[in-house]
């Protein structure tokens, strides 16, 4: 029906886009292009400022929070309305462990995951029934209730939230530079990376699709739908949680204002503007959301309209996001 | 034993009695329909088998274990399949994607063997690319195994979901309304491709089918329900001639228009 | 001879790089019963979308009563006095049969008048009066369809396209069916039918159209479709 | 050691052309997001004090220009914030509003060897988390609840209800607050809390009735602290109602509306009272289309402040600059004399007591 | 005050808050309801109604008066623009949107709440402003219960403007195609339903009824910001899914039910209002676990 009115010019513009897709779509390409820009980011800091590194550092932070909400909402299709509370837990495990009882930060890691799934469990196990929406607001609700909880009770350091994190220790070095969590951040996103990559090529990844795609049909076919959706749910915390665990290590403090629902929503915002479930497209709404407010700083009181503006446009002019999963005939196989 | 028996089967909704007390048999190896007129509770019977709905009472016994309290998944891990009514394909995945679904329930790797891509993972995933390919060609659409489901006819998208139900490696296949908007000639291929279901992959048939000449011509025994109730079963002839069945369903008119 | 009242001129439907319709003509005189025939994917169903604009035309034109409606939007074309019943019945599930008779006569003022058609439409499918209050998801296959084209009729159309109305019917269902739409016509409204069982369409029908692969091959009276040798070897068998 | 240089290129700009070279400043706060409003405001006050600098011949023959870092009142944002503004080799910040946003800064700013004047934001835990390059020119918290005491016990106040936002500076008034007035041996018989964009303050209002307290004291920002005070006294309340300096600003009590009347204020040095502030806030007026909050004045005089380290040091160099701002000893700010403690906090308690009357603030005291 | 004066109190604060939450649940369980779209943008309508109010009362005073008869002109003009502010705004983030995947509409939702919200920010400067009326809030007793003559008008014209909703979505066709758009949007148009004008009105209307809402909390409150729908907006919703997204009667009851469970909640010692909004999420995930659809919803029935 909306079809009869569109316009049947096709755009240049999206053409070069969507061949330059094509080309990073085939292995070969892709590995080399992953190499160059692999060397390129490790270079990177030597030769750049701390602003430039700091923003870097955040970047890579949001890719791996960005790909661990695109587990749950790109590949197994559920709406995630409170993802910060996931990196709340793991950064407050952390804290806590770190800042109360002194324990090595190393350590904390194990903890904070464990909590991050207890957690996704708690709220996955009850809801992932609901259908869409429902779980939507769930999850809302569920990480207002985290971030309240944490603001309200001592051990978290109330509304103060918590200081003195200690920082982390590697192989006798303290790392305290922004270089250091620059290249510690990196590394988590390239392990965030190749974890996605292979989660998606495989049985469980084709899993999350089928149940996307038709839940009944899925479950005609032997898949045990909400356990499926259950491991989405706790692997995407988990990475959140690891996420939370290194974003304390490198604030030594932390707050509850730091888990509020706007910043669920930038999370979810950066994978469907991407393109949900399509790996290079998250990493490149993570950029985008990270990048431009940040660059535009300049235009002081202005930029968040300009951005907003822009996300207007992008999204009407690329309503699948801007790389999107997949289109037409898939040569995929 | 038989390889499925329905005792006593009830389902309902609120006051609606959609199943009322329905017993049969499935015999290991057979072909056997069931039809009856619309809304009679065919496909409320499917959806009992298959978990999807809960029986108010009576028992299922599937390979000698009862399946009422059973979720879908673990009834198809028994080795149960079903096709839907209409169409239930993963629209935007490929062919050869949706009848990988199907080997979901045979295989086990997770997380760790994602991750890690083992040893065992690589040889499963390898396994269900073969179980597929192997399927699809069974129905004859393997060179269509790469195009997205949606974009393929009709008729090719019935075929696809065969195929999905085939790899999930049943002993029985559930067909509801397999020829509905198939013509003539798929028709008859629909008949020959049930019979070497059965003869070469020794796979049981319940079929539920408003084409009265395919299913006479291609079930041993036919079951017949109305409103929930079996009024007839037996050979095609001994069901043709029922008047009940003339009555409830058939009409007047001659019948014997398919294929 | 009466008049012409849907002309096709080299109709052509695309879904992306994929062409429906390779450029089809036909017309539907005033009263007649006209029926299309073709295998499955052979564009049958999307003829009677793009008339309906449910998808659009990516080329020629649909001409109705003279007036060039390939570019109208669907509702507009409905208040025109073309209505298409669609594959799957796509009645409402979760409204009343009567709300579902009440929306196909959305482009009523006059309640007097839909109370009316309501009454008409429960003469001939006396059932839709029974159910009246149910849900329209919890009919059967059967009712389902005689909802949809109940609901169809409220529009008192010029022009009722069918789509596969037979499809999943028990045979006693489908003959009941085969009645109405007899009757409808016999009351004037001109049909344009879709259907599958092609013995059972080419009964009721006028005239008949042969579609394959998105291009019309045949075409002439029902009587004589019904005994051309290559007819009866794809559609009537045996 | 990084330490900032001047920019020695005078720019093209210039049109007096007197300057040897530039100088950057550098000013943390937050100018979008829920606070953006007295964010905004101490931005300008900043501004407009460098733009009087520089016309009186800048710092140490140099041009002041600055470079603002908006923290929306976020942490991580915060932290990009000085990132951006350390990068751009700031010679030193002024700002902070937001305790709970400043505090991850501090480390930043002292690994960076950065001077960090605060402004505003004055919770204790800040104290803490300095590691000595930054210095705080507002009182901290524990003496504006020692202020809020004197007052509650000058009045006869006995019971009081203690209400904030949740935010981390508004705890922490609230929690010295309680501290201090239960060791003064008074009770507190009603603690609550009201989320940031509430409007609707009824069950505050009902259970703060029920409890009856002799005063209530909002510890937290004036546009919430204006709903709740016209809620109690439409409700019937007809207590002592005191704000802390959050709700300092004009703007409360033309929220307030009639309702502010008779309501107190634990306030930062605010201008309008200041006789040596006449000439800011003449200035503020004509620069900017509105009136200057409750922390304009701090935020002129932490210009003013630092510009004054600078000349002393003699240099743009961090450490210098740090020492001579450690040292400095009766600074007179128009917000009154400005000294550190060997914490680097204000020396003395600046808070004054103020009172709504004819939709203005007064002078309670 | 006695523990029956609070009951009665608290009665009355839950159901005037309660419809607050209520007028602007129905935007979002309408516009849930015809598109199946969260739509986030909504809070800032209300905020945006509520700006208008007041600029608009602004203009009037001169000439009519800021009491009541201004107020009603100033409601009913804003409500008037808001509510073509919502068409617009349907027509250019939303309907070139609908054919597109869930997920994204929302994305320009979002889009559309960030641009108004930041547009009021940048205008106001982030002050509040102060909602100046002539009413005065001398209080009268009705039995035990304090009661001011705005906080009386106020909810009897909240409940008022539901029940002419409700009426206009019975009584006319427009309900009824509603409905059956959000069923399917193909089907209607071959019933000769124009879609997209029923959007357009259901936009209308909803954002009209926030605009309503936020003048009336301008009233009642006294003040604006541009924060004031954030908070209200997650009640809302929270409010619609409790009543059963989509269904209107549903968005209003939970407006009325989130309402009075706060209002009391709130006073169980235990919990206080520290604790308040936890109370209310916690319950609504309880609530969804027992009854999935809301209170008014039905389950979807499918057939396989
Ligand atoms: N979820 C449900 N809730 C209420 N009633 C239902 C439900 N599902 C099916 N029914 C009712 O149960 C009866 C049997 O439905 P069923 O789908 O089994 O019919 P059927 O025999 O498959 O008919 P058809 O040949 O038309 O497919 C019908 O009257 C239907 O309305
Ligand atoms: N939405 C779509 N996207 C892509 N291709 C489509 C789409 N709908 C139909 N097609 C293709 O268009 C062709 C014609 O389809 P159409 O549905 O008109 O066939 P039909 O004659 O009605 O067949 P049937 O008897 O099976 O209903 C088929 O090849 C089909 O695969
Ligand atoms: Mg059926
Ligand atoms: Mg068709």
């Amino acid at each position: 029906m909306a079809e009869k009115k569109q316009k049947k010019f096709t755009n240049p513009f999206g053409t070069v886009v969507e061949s330059l897709y094509d080309l990073f779509d085939k292995k070969a390409p892709r590995y080399l292009l992953m190499t160059i820009m692999t060397a390129f980011l490790i270079y990177l800091p030597l030769s750049s400022s701390r602003f430039t590194q700091e923003i870097m550092t955040n970047l890579f932070f949001y890719v791996v929070v960005c790909l661990g909400l695109n587990i749950i909402v790109g590949f197994a299709g559920l709406l995630h309305l409170g993802y910060a509370a996931f990196f709340a837990v793991g950064a407050y495990t952390t804290g806590i462990l770190s800042s109360v009882y002194g324990v090595n930060f190393w350590l904390t890691l194990p903890f904070s995951i464990i909590a991050a799934v207890i957690a996704g469990l708690a709220i996955g196990a009850p809801t992932l029934r609901l259908r869409g929406d429902y779980l939507a607001i769930v999850t809302l609700g569920f990480g207002e209730i985290i971030r309240l909880t944490v603001r309200n009770l001592d051990i978290t350091g109330g509304a103060m939230g918590l200081i003195g994190i200690q920082r982390p220790v590697l192989f006798g070095i303290v790392l305290n530079q922004i270089t250091h969590f620059y290249y510690l951040f990196f590394i988590l996103a390239v392990i965030a990376i190749i974890v996605s990559y292979r989660l998606h090529d495989s049985r469980l990844g084709r899993a999350w699709e089928y149940i996307r795609e038709d839940e009944d049909a899925a479950s005609a076919m032997g898949i045990n739908v909400v356990q499926i959706r259950l491991y989405a749910f706790i692997i995407g915390s988990a990475f959140g949680a690891l996420a939370g665990s290194l974003y304390a290590a490198k604030m030594t403090a932390i707050s509850p204002e730091s888990f509020m629902f706007i910043h669920s929503v930038m999370i979810l915002l950066a994978v469907v503007l991407g393109g949900m479930g399509k790996i290079p497209g998250v990493i490149l709404g993570a950029i985008i959301v990270t990048l431009i407010p940040e660059l535009s700083r300049d235009i002081g009181q202005f930029r968040l309209i300009i951005f907003a503006v822009l996300l207007l446009i992008l999204m009407l002019y690329r309503p699948q996001g801007i790389w999107p999963e997949r289109q037409g005939i898939s040569t995929k196989l | 034993m038989a390889l499925l028996d329905i005792k006593d089967l009830t389902l309902r909704f609120g006051g609606l009695c959609a199943v009322n007390q329905l017993s049969l048999e499935i015999e290991e190896g057979s072909i056997r329909s069931l039809i009856g007129p619309n809304g009679a509770g065919k496909t409320c019977v499917f959806n009992c088998l298959t978990g999807f709905y809960k029986p108010s009472s009576g028992d299922m016994v599937f390979m000698g274990t009862s399946i009422m309290k059973k979720k879908p998944h673990l009834i198809t891990h028994m080795g149960m399949a079903r096709t839907f009514q209409n169409l239930r394909l993963f629209k935007q995945m490929t062919v050869m994607e949706n009848v990988m679904s199907g080997m979901h329930c045979r295989t086990n790797a997770a997380f760790a063997g994602a991750v890690l891509r083992t040893q065992s993972q690589k040889a499963e995933e390898k396994l269900i690319r073969e179980i597929a390919e192997e399927c699809l060609d069974f129905v004859g659409i393997l060179d269509k195994k790469n195009y997205m489901a949606k974009n393929l006819p009709y008729g090719d998208q019935r075929r696809v979901e065969w195929a999905r139900a085939l790899a999930t490696q049943p002993k029985l296949l559930l067909l509801d309304e397999p020829a509905a908007g198939l013509n003539k000639e798929e028709k008859a291929r629909l008949i020959n491709l049930m019979r070497r279901i059965r003869d070469e992959r020794k796979v049981t048939i319940f079929l539920i089918e408003h084409d009265m000449g395919l299913v006479m011509k291609v079930s041993e025994k036919i079951f017949v329900i109305d409103y929930g109730v079996k009024i007839a079963e037996g050979t095609s002839k001994e069901v043709r001639d029922n008047p009940r069945v003339v009555e409830a369903y058939l009409g007047k008119e001659e019948t014997e228009d398919a294929v | 001879m009466s008049e012409t009242i849907l002309a096709l001129k080299d109709l052509e439907t695309r879904y992306g790089q994929i062409y429906a319709l390779r450029g089809i003509n036909f017309e539907v005189k005033k009263g007649e019963i006209v029926t299309l025939l073709g295998a499955n994917g052979a564009g049958k169903s999307t003829t009677l979308k793009t008339i309906s604009s449910l998808v659009p035309a990516s080329a020629g034109s649909v001409n109705f009563f003279n007036e060039d409606i390939t570019h109208l939007d669907p509702y507009a074309i409905v208040e025109r006095g073309l209505i298409h019943v669609p594959e799957g019945r796509m009645i409402f599930k979760e409204l009343t049969v009567l709300e579902n008779l009440e929306l196909g006569s959305f482009t009523l003022r006059d309640n007097v008048e839909r109370k009316k058609r309501i009454d008409r439409v429960c003469e001939l499918f006396p059932v839709l009066k029974e159910r009246h209050k149910q849900m329209g998801g919890f009919l059967s296959g059967g009712e389902q369809q005689m909802l949809a084209i109940g609901r169809a009729l409220m529009t008192e159309p010029k022009i009722l396209m069918l789509d596969e109305p037979s499809m999943g019917l028990a045979p006693i269902i489908v003959q009941n069916i085969m009645d109405i739409i007899k009757q409808i016509n016999s009351e004037g409204t001109t049909i344009l039918l879709v259907e599958q069982n092609a013995k059972v369409a080419l009964k009721l029908a006028d005239r008949g159209y042969v579609l394959e692969t998105g291009e019309i091959v045949m075409e002439g009276d029902a009587d004589v479709l019904s005994k051309d040798e290559s007819i009866v070897k794809a559609y009537l068998g045996e | 050691d990084d330490t900032a240089a001047p920019v020695d290129e005078t720019p093209e700009g210039d049109a007096e052309g007197e300057f040897e070279g530039q100088v950057l400043f550098g000013i943390m706060v937050p100018i979008t997001g829920s606070e953006a409003a007295d964010g905004i405001d101490m931005e300008n006050a900043a501004l407009l004090a460098v733009q009087e600098i520089n016309a009186a011949g800048g710092v140490l023959g140099y041009e002041i220009i600055t470079s603002t870092g908006d923290d929306e009142c976020d942490p991580s944002k915060a932290t990009a914030a000085a990132s951006k503004l350390i990068s751009e080799e700031v010679v030193a910040v002024v700002g902070g509003y937001c305790s709970g946003a400043t505090l991850p800064t501090l480390a930043l700013y002292g690994d960076a060897g950065i001077p960090f004047v605060i402004g505003a934001a004055n919770a204790t835990s800040l104290i803490d988390e300095n590691p000595g390059w930054t210095f705080m020119i507002n009182s901290t918290g524990d003496a504006q609840a020692a202020k809020a005491v004197e007052w509650f016990e000058g009045l006869g106040v006995d019971t009081i209800a203690l209400v904030d936002d949740g935010s981390a500076f508004a705890v922490d008034l609230k929690e010295q607050t309680k501290m201090q007035w239960e060791a003064a041996g008074h009770s507190v018989v009603a603690e609550d809390r009201v989320e940031t964009g509430t409007q609707d303050f009824s069950a505050v209002v009902t259970s703060i009735m029920s409890a009856n307290p002799d005063a209530v004291y909002w510890t937290a920002y004036q546009g919430l602290g204006a709903l709740l005070i016209r809620q109690l006294r439409q409700d019937g309340y007809e207590g002592v109602i005191m704000v802390g300096d959050g709700s300092s600003a004009q703007e409360l009590l033309d929220l307030a509306q009639a309702e502010g009347e008779g309501v107190y204020c634990t306030a930062p040095p605010v201008v309008d009272f200041l006789p040596a502030a006449q000439s800011f806030i003449e200035g503020y007026n004509e620069n900017f289309p509105r009136e200057p909050g409750a922390y304009a004045g701090l935020m002129y005089d932490a210009t003013y402040l630092l510009v004054n380290a600078i000349e002393r040091a003699g240099s743009f160099d961090g450490e210098a600059i740090k020492d001579a701002l450690a040292a400095t000893d009766g600074f007179e700010g128009i917000t009154g004399p400005i000294g550190f403690t060997p914490q680097n906090t204000l020396n003395r308690s600046n808070f004054v007591i103020l009172v709504g009357e004819g939709g203005r603030w007064q002078l309670a005291e | 005050m006695t523990t029956w004066e609070i009951f009665l109190q608290q009665l009355f604060n839950g159901l005037l808050v309660g419809s607050f939450y209520g007028l602007v649940a129905i935007g979002y369980s309408m516009v849930y309801g015809i598109i199946k779209l969260l739509n986030f943008a909504h809070a800032d309508i209300y905020m945006s109604g509520a700006f208008a109010g007041l600029i608009i009362l602004g203009f009037l005073n001169p000439y009519i008066g800021n009491q009541w008869l201004g107020i009603i002109v100033a409601l009913l003009l804003s409500m008037i623009l808001v509510g073509l502010l919502g068409v617009a705004i349907q027509r250019v983030a939303y309907r070139p949107m609908l054919k597109a995947p869930r997920l994204s509409i929302l994305i320009t939702a979002l889009a559309v709440s960030m641009i108004l919200y930041n547009t009021v920010l940048l205008m106001t400067q982030g002050q509040y402003k102060p909602f100046t009326t002539g009413l005065t809030h001398e209080s009268f007793y009705i039995g035990a219960l304090r009661m001011t003559e705005t906080r009386l008008v106020l909810l009897i014209a909240a409940l008022a403007l539901m029940l002419m909703l409700h009426l206009f979505i019975t009584r006319t066709m427009y309900g009824k195609a509603m409905r059956a758009i959000a069923l399917d949007r193909d089907t209607c148009q071959l019933m000769g339903i124009n879609v997209y004008k029923i959007i357009a009105i259901t936009f209308f209307v909803g954002s009209a009824l926030a605009a309503a809402a936020g003048i009336m909390a301008g009233v009642y409150y006294g003040t604006v910001h541009f924060f004031m729908g954030f908070l209200i907006g997650l009640k809302a919703f929270t409010a619609a899914v409790i009543g059963g997204i989509g269904i209107i009667p549903g968005a209003m009851l939970g407006g009325l039910l989130l309402g009075l469970l706060e209002a009391f909640g709130t006073q169980i010692p235990f919990i206080g209002s520290s604790w308040r909004d936890v109370f209310t999420f916690v319950f609504l995930i309880l609530f969804l676990i027992f009854k999935p659809n809301g209170l008014l919803g039905r389950m979807e029935s499918e057939r396989m």
